[in-house]
């Protein structure tokens, strides 16, 4: 039906057609843009919605162009690739209303707005990629669509931080590619398939299978932020909030740690991976980076610089989670994609909104902020116990399933990094809320502006709020239909079920 | 500097060597042919007939490898655009007014010299001979001219002076493509028409070659009355 | 239409419209601009004739080979007068708002003769002839670098002059010992008479040390980036381009054609000269502070990967550097008319200095940048597709490290174009306010990067093109 | 026929000695001579070599070639020496930047 052969490609062109609309727009057509963002979020989410809906009763859609002789470009929707899908045009459109509110009257906006569209393009196109050298094609467009935004600010701070990002992104591309080069010449094929595609392939090839295994995992992990890849996280953390926010939560980082799910599972193949021996390396280095990203946000003052280390540590808990070789576990790990995003991008949208509105960057100026904005401060709130994993929010599913998984893979040392990592980030989040909560208010704030009646612009003061509302959502009724974790449960049942 | 002038020997010797190995390399390979090709003369001289010329050096140049020759006399006209294009040309220093011995060769030589061209350009088509030689002796009188200190009028310094230096290369193209509009191949002339045009082609070819080497010689663009 | 013999006409055609410009130089840009679109028109008529029937043979003169020359036209050399076509139609646009009145009263003339110097000689079928194409070709580029006056331009130009000529009398050198040893200037007949002797191996070195220096390969690359940097903007643009590709595109041709051993230790070294010559273009195109000359240098990289090829010698290498080269070809002369634009806005082109190009002249900086993607290699572009091509050669034949050379390429050429763009979203101060842009300008660099990008999606119809007369030999296997 | 062979070697030797005036002299009048004695040696070459055939007349194929030859190789140091005059002025020096004339 051909309806099913074009539906993954509208879902990407739906963001990329906004995009370049909006490159040409004058900067003063302030409703046309904003209208053209939200009619292009909108159509996605519909778009997704049936998408979605088609998957989940089987349907198989596929986009099929040709790229080089014998290499197609695929777009094919598969139940990993909706659970990505999905978390990036719901958190696009929440991105959308804040950037809206956040970029109130400042310069460029046609140019960050276009990439921004763009950025959502890769992202999806990522998601949706049918095997490597599409998702290689997307995964670049990606870093070369977020520089932009890293750089926007036109300071010389900004343009030495997208500096970094572009040196290891764009290293990290070309590692990727390399090992997909490699990977097609031995294999003759990079169609991504359940379980792998090399276990047939006689034993000569092992080691070279290793190394690709290197090449690739490197190349993903400088977005995924893996020690000691991780870098550029921190320092782009100049670009405006609602950028952070998508980098973060949404686009860069997930691509990276999808990319590795992909690897592993569709590639590889979790049980061919395992019998190579490349997978205990791979849990060790994210066990490794969970603690350490957690150690170092400890020592930050700066709002969004913690956020970022800890942002450094939650998303490895994913790769962790495919690591712990285990049904109970992987489920951790994937249903971890969404909820770290969901419960990351409310408090980057939090920290945002401190600053535009009060002017705070430091948590050391944060004391008594709650008594001021409320709202922000609870969603804030909402998302650092998810972060902590305190029931019955978003985080303490992942951290339930991945504890689970560890034992039921016994894999204990799993236990010991987990529970450590949960104590960190509570001593990195806890204090924040008394302060925020418990502590008096300075008299006066640093700088101060009114936005709207309520304590800010309602553009602002929403999209935490709502995703907040998620966190929570995605906790209490994680056992039901088209939750992530039922998702979740899916994916793992085709990777690992016999 | 000592040490500069050093060096400069020393790189000179190496260089030397160098190409003396080049030079004895090629002098094998020289000698390394066979003392025996006819190359393609049998070739030309079984088709001298169909040519329409006698001469086979003026066949080859002007039909068989015509195509040769037509570019080539696009490369002649190159170069005075990108004489031209370049601007002003310093003029040879201006000499004392050309004795009377000078101006006295001009006004004999000049009309030989044309009238020598004429018969080279006429022989060439069946002895030794042909445009460029003729274009080479016409070219020869302006030289003259110039030295003698004659300069083009103004008024034949501007179109005039570039149609008679596009004509060459003009009549050539024109001959090629009417050729194709008459469905034949390009510059593929019938035998029985084949001398006429080669004689035309050659005219207008030697007439252009003569002037664009004068001009060349006199190095930039003479200058033009203002165009009203 | 069947047999209108479109080859000859895009080779006359530009030369009637030089006699025209030359003639009245008042009307040279409506004549030129006219010129230009008949050219585009009959090369898409050649392609026509080409897929349609193939690769074809045109005897001047009804003699044919070897008594007289041969045009001859498959995929390969059609894919090189399109992608000429292309950067030529953009290039006249550019020009018809760069050049004020009397300077495009000269430019015209000398850029028609070198697109039909172009076009002759990709369809030539004739050593001797290929060398007379490489004569007109050299002196219309020498005369057009010229063109921007001043010292540099003018040391340039004589410096590109006596190089080029320096090249072609060796390349003529080697054609006279092949025609005396085996008596005929033919590409087919000479394939066909072949045999390996001291003679030949003569010929192949100096016709090839005479090609190498024309096009620029390492260690022969000294005289590219002052002539190719100092000349005006579009003859930058179509010398980076076009010229330095015929000369190459002549050698291409020998190797694949007349010399086979490709695969030899000969190959071996082209690669190795390609291979340094990428490091080291790319280190000095690092180090400049120039845009123009950045580019140039950059072009120097670029041209070494060309080389690559050589060594591997599989069809599929051959069609990744062949499709380098039609992708530079259109990201280059995109990026040198970005430059020009930006020196023509700023008056200077230092690019410590480049701030708030990004917002003031958004066409042109997104002109260079994704032509920039282009030459990173970076997907979706035809740089990404030639680089995959090959990657994937080396991989295949077991010879992975020139693989690292192209990834570390990738990465170098990433360095310097960020360098570049990075300056150009910074806001300090105003410098230096100047008039705006003419949209020609604008819209002709942003089309041609453009192109080079679309070349990635569109990949398989070039690829389809290459095998048309099976140029490479034998079909890619896959 | 040795004679034939001995005017290519000639030929040969001019090539090489022009070469060698091209790379050590400075002086671009001296360059675009030596270009000149280069080609001269090619034509010579060329025209030498066609000698060979057995008959009276010579492969009059070669001598055409030659002869475009020679007008190509004209056009060419015409535009040389013009450009050298303009470098002349610019410069102050008929010479290239990088190799300063005594």
């Amino acid at each position: 039906m051909i309806w099913d052969d074009w539906l993954p490609l509208l879902i990407v062109l739906s963001s990329l057609s906004v995009g370049l609309v909006i490159f040409f727009l004058p900067e003063d057509r302030v409703g046309t843009r904003t209208g053209l963002n939200l009619v292009g979020a909108l159509l996605k989410l519909v778009l997704v919605g049936i998408m979605l809906w088609g998957v989940f009763n089987g349907h198989q859609y596929e986009t099929r162009l040709p790229l080089l002789p014998g290499l197609d470009l695929v777009l094919r929707a598969d139940a990993l690739s909706m659970l990505f899908v999905v978390l990036s045009s719901v958190l696009w459109l929440v991105t959308t209303v804040y950037a809206v509110g956040y970029l109130e009257d400042s310069p460029h906006r046609s140019r960050f707005f276009g990439f921004f569209s763009l950025c959502v393009t890769a992202t999806v196109g990522v998601a949706l990629a049918g095997n490597l050298i599409t998702f290689v094609l997307f995964y670049e467009l990606l870093t070369l669509t977020t520089y932009p935004l890293v750089v926007h600010r036109g300071t010389e701070v900004a343009r030495r931080a997208g500096r970094t990002y572009l040196t290891y992104t764009v290293t990290g591309g070309a590692l990727l590619l390399a090992g997909t080069v490699w990977l097609y010449a031995i294999t003759g094929t990079v169609e991504f398939t359940e379980r792998g595609f090399l276990s047939g392939l006689d034993g000569s090839h092992h080691p070279a299978f290793i190394i690709i295994f290197v090449l690739l995992i490197g190349g993903l992990g400088a977005k995924a932020a893996l020690i000691p890849l991780h870098g550029w996280l921190v320092q782009a953390m100049v670009a405006p909030a609602p950028v952070s926010a998508l980098l973060h939560a949404v686009a860069v980082v997930k691509a990276g740690a999808f990319g590795i799910v992909r690897v592993v599972y569709d590639v590889y193949g979790i049980d061919f991976a395992a019998g190579l021996g490349v997978i205990l390396p791979l849990a060790i280095l994210a066990a490794v980076t969970v603690i350490y990203g957690s150690v170092r946000a400890l020592f930050q003052d700066d709002l969004k610089r913690r956020l970022a280390f800890s942002t450094v540590s939650q998303v490895s808990y994913i790769i962790l989670g495919i690591a712990v070789v285990g049904p109970v576990a992987a489920i951790g790990g994937l249903v971890h994609l969404v909820h770290q995003g969901v419960m990351k991008i409310t408090l980057f949208f939090c920290a945002g909104n401190l600053a535009e509105t009060l002017g705070i960057h430091r948590i050391s100026e944060m004391n008594g902020v709650g008594r001021r904005m409320p709202w922000t401060m609870a969603a804030f709130t909402i998302g650092a116990l998810g972060m902590i994993g305190v029931p019955p929010l978003a985080g303490f599913i992942s951290k339930w399933y991945l504890g689970l998984g560890a034992l039921e893979a016994g894999q204990d040392w799993v236990i010991f990094i987990l529970a450590g990592s949960s104590l960190l980030n509570a001593g990195y989040y806890l204090p924040v809320l008394y302060a925020v909560w418990f502590h008096a208010p300075p008299d006066a704030w640093l700088e101060e502006r009114y936005l709207g009646r309520h304590e800010t612009a309602l553009a602002l003061m929403a999209p935490p709020v709502v995703t907040a509302l998620l966190t929570l959502a995605m906790g209490l009724l994680a056992s039901a239909p088209f939750s992530p974790l039922h998702w979740a449960r899916i994916i793992t049942a085709l990777e690992y079920l016999p | 500097m000592i040490e500069k002038t050093k060096q400069k020997t020393l790189f000179r010797l190496v260089l030397i060597m160098l190409l003396s190995a080049l030079a004895a390399g090629l002098g094998y390979v020289v000698l390394s042919l066979p003392t025996q090709a006819p190359g393609l003369s049998e070739q030309v001289t079984a088709n001298l007939v169909r040519s329409g010329v006698s001469n086979p050096v003026t066949a080859v140049l002007l039909n068989f490898r015509g195509y040769d020759t037509l570019l080539e006399m696009g490369v002649l006209l190159l170069a005075l655009v990108g004489v031209w294009s370049l601007g002003g040309i310093p003029e040879q220093r201006k000499s004392s007014p050309p004795g009377p011995v000078l101006d006295m060769l001009a006004r004999l030589l000049v009309p030989l010299l044309i009238l020598v061209a004429g018969y080279l350009l006429w022989v060439g088509a069946y002895a030794p001979g042909g445009a460029f030689q003729a274009g080479a002796v016409l070219a020869a009188a302006g030289v003259l001219l110039l030295l003698a200190g004659w300069r083009p009028g103004t008024r034949f310094s501007g179109l005039p002076l570039r149609i008679a230096l596009v004509t060459g290369l003009g009549i050539f193209v024109a001959v090629g493509m009417a050729l194709i509009l008459l469905e034949r191949r390009l510059l593929e002339y019938s035998p029985s028409f084949a001398g006429a045009l080669i004689l035309l082609i050659e005219v207008a070819a030697s007439l252009s070659i003569g002037i664009t080497l004068a001009a060349l010689f006199l190095g930039g663009r003479p200058e033009v009355e203002p165009r009203r | 239409m069947q047999d209108i013999p479109w080859g000859v006409l895009v080779i006359l055609l530009p030369v009637i419209g030089t006699l025209a410009c030359f003639l009245c130089p008042w009307r040279s840009v409506p004549l030129g601009l006219t010129t230009a679109l008949a050219v585009v028109v009959c090369v898409a008529g050649l392609g026509w004739q080409v897929v349609e029937q193939g690769a074809q043979r045109y005897a001047i003169g009804g003699w044919g080979a070897p008594l007289g020359i041969d045009l001859y036209a498959d995929g390969l050399s059609l894919l090189m007068l399109m992608v000429t076509a292309v950067v030529g139609l953009g290039i006249s646009v550019y020009s018809t708002s760069y050049f004020k009145p009397g300077r495009s009263a000269i430019f015209w003339p000398l850029w028609l003769f070198l697109w039909a110097a172009l076009n002759a000689l990709f369809l030539s079928a004739d050593i001797f002839n290929l060398y007379v194409t490489l004569e007109l070709l050299g002196l219309a580029a020498v005369a057009l670098v010229a063109l921007a006056g001043g010292a540099d331009a003018l040391t340039g130009a004589m410096r590109y002059l006596l190089v080029s000529l320096l090249g072609s009398l060796s390349y003529l050198l080697g054609v006279a010992l092949l025609y005396h040893s085996f008596g005929s200037v033919d590409i087919a007949i000479l394939a066909q008479r072949m045999e390996a002797s001291p003679t030949v191996w003569a010929a192949i070195g100096l016709m090839s040390a005479g090609l190498l220096l024309k096009t620029a390969l390492f260690p022969l690359h000294f005289w590219l980036p002052p002539a190719h940097a100092s000349a005006p903007t579009p003859v930058s643009a179509l010398l980076s381009a076009l010229v330095v590709k015929a000369s190459f595109y002549v050698l291409l041709r020998l190797w694949l054609e007349i010399f086979p051993l490709a695969n030899s230790a000969l190959g071996q070294l082209l690669g190795l000269l390609g291979v340094v010559a990428v490091l080291w273009g790319g280190l000095l195109a690092l180090r400049q502070t120039r845009l123009k000359m950045l580019i140039a240098y950059s072009t120097v990289m670029q041209l070494g990967y060309l080389f690559l090829a050589f060594p591997l010698a599989t069809a599929i290498a051959w069609q990744g550097s062949l499709y380098l080269l039609l992708s530079h070809a259109l990201a280059k002369a995109a990026m040198f008319m970005a430059a020009g634009n930006i020196l023509y806005f700023g008056g200077h082109d230092r690019i410590a200095d480049l701030d708030r190009v990004a917002q003031r002249l958004p066409l042109t900086l997104a002109a260079f940048g994704l032509a920039g993607v282009s030459s990173m290699g970076l997907p979706p572009s035809g740089g990404f597709i030639a680089k995959w091509l090959l990657l994937e050669a080396s991989v295949r034949s077991g010879q992975w490290w020139w693989a690292i050379i192209l990834i570390l390429g990738g990465l170098m050429t990433a360095a310097y174009i960020l360098k570049v763009v990075g300056y150009a979203f910074t806001q300090a101060q105003v410098t230096h306010e100047a008039g705006a842009v003419p949209a020609p300008m604008e819209w002709a660099a942003l089309a041609l990067a453009l192109a080079a990008v679309l070349l990635g999606l569109f990949a398989p119809w070039p690829l389809a093109l290459m095998e048309i007369g099976l140029p490479f030999g034998v079909e890619a296997e896959r | 026929m040795s004679h034939v062979f001995l005017y290519a070697l000639v030929g040969v030797g001019l090539f090489t000695l022009g070469l060698y005036a091209l790379i050590v002299h400075p002086h671009l009048l001296r360059k675009i001579l030596a270009i000149n004695v280069m080609g001269s040696g090619v034509f010579l070459v060329l025209v030498a070599l066609a000698a060979r055939t057995g008959g009276a007349v010579p492969d009059p194929v070669p001598h055409a070639m030659v002869i475009t030859g020679i007008v190509v190789a004209i056009s060419a140091t015409a535009l040389a020496l013009a450009l050298m005059l303009r470098v002349q002025v610019e410069v102050g020096q008929a010479g290239l930047p990088e190799e300063r004339l005594e």
